[in-house]
């Protein structure tokens, strides 16, 4: 989910920069050098798994998977999503560079919060398939309500499309909770550690 | 008889590439053993995925059982006929454990649950690796990992096989192994391989494929190449 | 289906020989920061028309191909359709602000193929070290794009297996554990294989820092005047 | 003479696994050229890992050029004369053209801008890819990859090389083309292969890794292993 450049108004697009800056600044802090390529590594795994588009009745519908990079990536998802959208923005345009810092926030802060209650869902001793549904679903009910916040904000005209934003994502919270229970699921018996919580 | 299998005229190039097959034809009777030998990047992994329908918009004709493949329909059961196995099986393995992958395929063919399992059984007992049923496939040896890819294809029971470099990454008992159980498959098979000493045991023919077409090789000729 | 087109996502094919092509990749990146804050911030139609006819002259001075420049403003204008089915509604500016809207997206995304699709990514790692950049940064802005293409065609050989073994998706569970399998297995294999690439990486001596930049440009004398005109156009529809 | 690298009474086992090596042994002297071969799962790509210091604690003794490596400071210096080349490339070129990453190591090592070049023309020469020095690793074929990583690794002039099934994959062309490189080489090698027909070409002694030690092989007897 991305805004196009030339959308938003300075009021969002100023606490977007700001947010993001302060975000990206954390995840740096906390991702020391050796751990680049790892980060990396999974942001591009995400990045590759979001251009997947998946089949709902009539309609083609592509993942967001930020809850899941949450619950991977913890802090370090602000620094991953700025390369990410980045790079979206050098191999096909989408989004832009003065929005880049409201794409990153809606899409890191919800992903930052899905991962972290998907977590705690999961380390109280919950089936994981739970906490990965959590962290899908979470993941992006919030992305899709920044979104519409942001046009909202952008002024008057965007209300209706601002309902639309949040209209179109109910089937995707549903789709994005499912696949996020098997995918956490998945990797819970094939490698806990992945998910920052031991065997047994 | 009809073949098995035909392939007519085939041309295909990747968008911006030189072509990789220019007016390919091949064909292949029941329960014959073909190699295809070829240089990297002479196209061999390409030509299965031409038979497969993995291709897209492709010139030329495959024909499966005298019928030509067209439709979404004809797809299907061709790929349900015909299994393919990878360069790397790890690409094929996606499950949380083997006994899931074998599976998979029956259970997408419309298959009960116990038949799928008896069959997933079967199987994985006819390749001596019913031990590893429940093992996730990631811990597997690259030998295992290649017996559980057959398997996971041959729960499908396909008429015919595919096998992109069956024995890449194989020690030689694994290696050995392998050349046996396809040996006294009764099934129809082409396989790509660069071990010569692997097909041999396995192929009773050979075609070279390069510059966009394979040619039939005869007795000792293909030695060298 | 759901199949990825890897070849959507090279990028090392640039066009050769452009005046945009030349000028150093910290410049052009630093003028497209800048066209994006005027498409961005400047609120009446003169300026963004201005815009947009800069951004058509910059398309002009990149050697970028037509063709796949209609093949990306087709894809963004799905979503100004989807702006001009739902601003005109709204209130009574709908259809201003739905007009100055599409100008500003064709500004913004013209430009930005001008500019971004001339400048390599080796080149574009090479600019954002020269902005200081933190250097952790650029590493992980690499090791993504590096990547994405092993991954978009372990992914792709993945999915293919699946449909070769009778999977279709449609509406129900058995789809979606498929799919949660093939992008688990998609982050296993990843983080399996990040170790091994940082094993590399120590093994050729990595300490810490990362200097894998060699890319060097000049600047001759009409290319510089022809970049510093380029620069007087920008500030000068701040004025209009 | 002193051998070059001894490995001493080395045990070592994954966590929560059967050990994979109990007491193993090993030593080879400058300018040898050994093969090692082993089932899959034998622990040959461990026994790498192990002598290059990558899998943490181990018990056992490793010792490069007659000294034991003990601290930090020693196994900087061992990776700096010891290349090891992955079994699978992909994994070695990480930078963004195949020159970047030809540079990273001697660059690494303190050399300055000049020599690193310098010297990184003169690998890529020798191996004959100076073509493809501005190319993105991802766009180069199966066995120019292979190459480009061998490229890198000598590029930091080590004295033992370490290659880990360096021909699988790879056409008869290819093979020949990387065996001829690697006999000629003057260096010190040891490699892992299931490939009989190309570890003959370059090594002139073999041993077996099985049940976690390694034996020497004598004249014919590997055959059929
Ligand atoms: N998805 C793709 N897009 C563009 N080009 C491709 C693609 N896949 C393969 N190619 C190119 O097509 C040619 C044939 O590739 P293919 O994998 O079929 O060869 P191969 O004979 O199987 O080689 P190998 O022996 O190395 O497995 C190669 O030059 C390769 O670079
Ligand atoms: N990171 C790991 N964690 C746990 N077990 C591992 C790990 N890596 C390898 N193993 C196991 O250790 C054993 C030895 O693996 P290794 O890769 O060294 O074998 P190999 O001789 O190189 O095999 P191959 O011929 O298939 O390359 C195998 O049983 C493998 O499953
Ligand atoms: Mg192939
Ligand atoms: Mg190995």
């Amino acid at each position: 989910m991305h805004i196009s450049e030339g959308v938003l108004s300075l009021y969002p697009l100023t606490i977007g920069a700001v947010g993001a800056v302060a975000g990206i600044a954390a995840g740096l802090k906390k991702m020391e050098i050796d751990e680049v390529p790892r980060v990396g590594i999974v942001s591009a795994a995400l990045f590759v798994s979001s251009l997947i588009h998946i089949n709902v009745g009539p309609a083609s519908v592509h993942l967001l998977l930020n809850g899941i990079g949450g619950l991977l990536l913890g802090i370090k998802l602000f620094p991953a999503y700025l390369v990410a959208l980045f790079l979206q923005v050098l191999l096909f345009q989408f989004g832009g560079l003065a929005v880049l810092g409201v794409n990153i926030c809606t899409m890191a802060i919800p992903g930052l919060v899905g991962g972290y209650l998907g977590r705690c869902v999961i380390i109280s001793g919950k089936p994981p398939s739970l906490g990965g549904a959590v962290a899908g679903g979470i993941g992006v009910v919030l992305a899709a309500l920044f979104t519409a916040l942001a046009l909202a904000f952008s002024g008057d005209v965007f209300l209706i499309t601002a309902k639309l934003v949040l209209l179109a994502h109910i089937p995707v919270v549903i789709l994005e909770s499912l696949i996020g229970a098997f995918i956490a699921s998945f990797i819970y018996k094939m490698m806990p550690s992945l998910l920052g919580v031991d065997e047994k | 008889m009809k073949p098995l299998l035909v392939v007519k005229d085939l041309t295909f190039a990747y968008p911006g590439k030189p072509p990789i097959f220019s007016g390919l034809n091949f064909e292949i009777y029941a329960k014959e053993k073909v190699c295809i030998i070829g240089k990297n990047g002479a196209g061999k992994t390409t030509f299965f995925y031409a038979i497969m329908g993995l291709l897209g918009q492709l010139k030329g004709e495959i024909i499966f059982e005298g019928k030509s493949i067209l439709t979404k329909e004809d797809l299907r059961y061709l790929r349900q006929k015909v299994g393919f196995l990878f360069q790397d099986p790890e690409d094929q393995l996606f499950c949380p454990t083997l006994l899931d992958d074998v599976l998979f395929g029956p259970l997408n063919m419309g298959l009960s649950r116990k038949e799928a399992t008896d069959r997933a059984w079967s199987v994985l007992k006819e390749l001596k690796i019913e031990d590893l049923a429940h093992n996730p496939p990631y811990t597997l040896s690259g030998g295992q990992k290649r017996l559980g890819a057959l398997a996971a294809i041959l729960a499908m029971d396909p008429q015919l096989l595919l096998l992109d470099e069956p024995s890449s990454g194989l020690d030689e008992e694994a290696a050995n192994n392998l050349s046996g159980i396809l040996t006294h498959l009764d099934k129809t098979i082409i396989m790509a391989s660069h071990d010569t000493d692997f097909a041999e045991e396995v192929a009773s023919s050979w075609y070279e494929l390069s510059s966009g077409i394979l040619r039939p090789l005869h007795g000792k000729t293909r030695v060298g190449i | 289906m759901g199949m990825i087109n890897v070849s959507y996502i090279n990028y090392h094919s640039k066009p050769k020989g452009s005046f945009l092509e030349r000028i150093p990749p910290y410049v052009k990146l630093l003028l497209t920061f800048s066209v994006a804050l005027c498409v961005a911030l400047l609120n009446s139609l003169m300026a963004q028309i201005f815009l947009l006819m800069y951004s058509i002259a910059l398309v002009g001075l990149s050697g970028v191909p037509v063709k796949r420049l209609l093949k990306r403003l087709m894809a963004v204008d799905g979503f100004v359709l989807m702006l001009w089915l739902t601003l005109p509604f709204s209130s009574e500016e709908g259809v201003a602000t739905a007009t100055l809207i599409t100008i500003r997206i064709h500004a913004a995304v013209l430009a930005f193929m001008a500019l971004l699709q001339t400048t390599s990514m080796p080149e574009i790692l090479q600019a954002l070290c020269q902005l200081r950049f933190p250097s952790k940064l650029v590493a992980l802005l690499h090791f993504t794009y590096r990547y994405i293409h092993v991954l978009a065609e372990e992914a792709s050989r993945i999915h293919r297996s699946m449909a070769l073994r009778g999977f279709e998706p449609s509406l129900n569970l058995r789809t979606f554990r498929a799919y949660g399998y093939l992008i688990g297995m998609l982050l296993l294999r990843s983080f399996a294989r990040s170790q091994r690439v940082y094993n590399a990486m120590l093994l050729r001596g990595f300490n810490g820092t990362y200097t894998f930049l060699t890319f060097k440009s000049r600047l001759s004398r009409p290319d510089f005047l022809k970049l510093a005109v380029l620069y007087a156009l920008l500030v000068g529809c701040l004025m209009v």
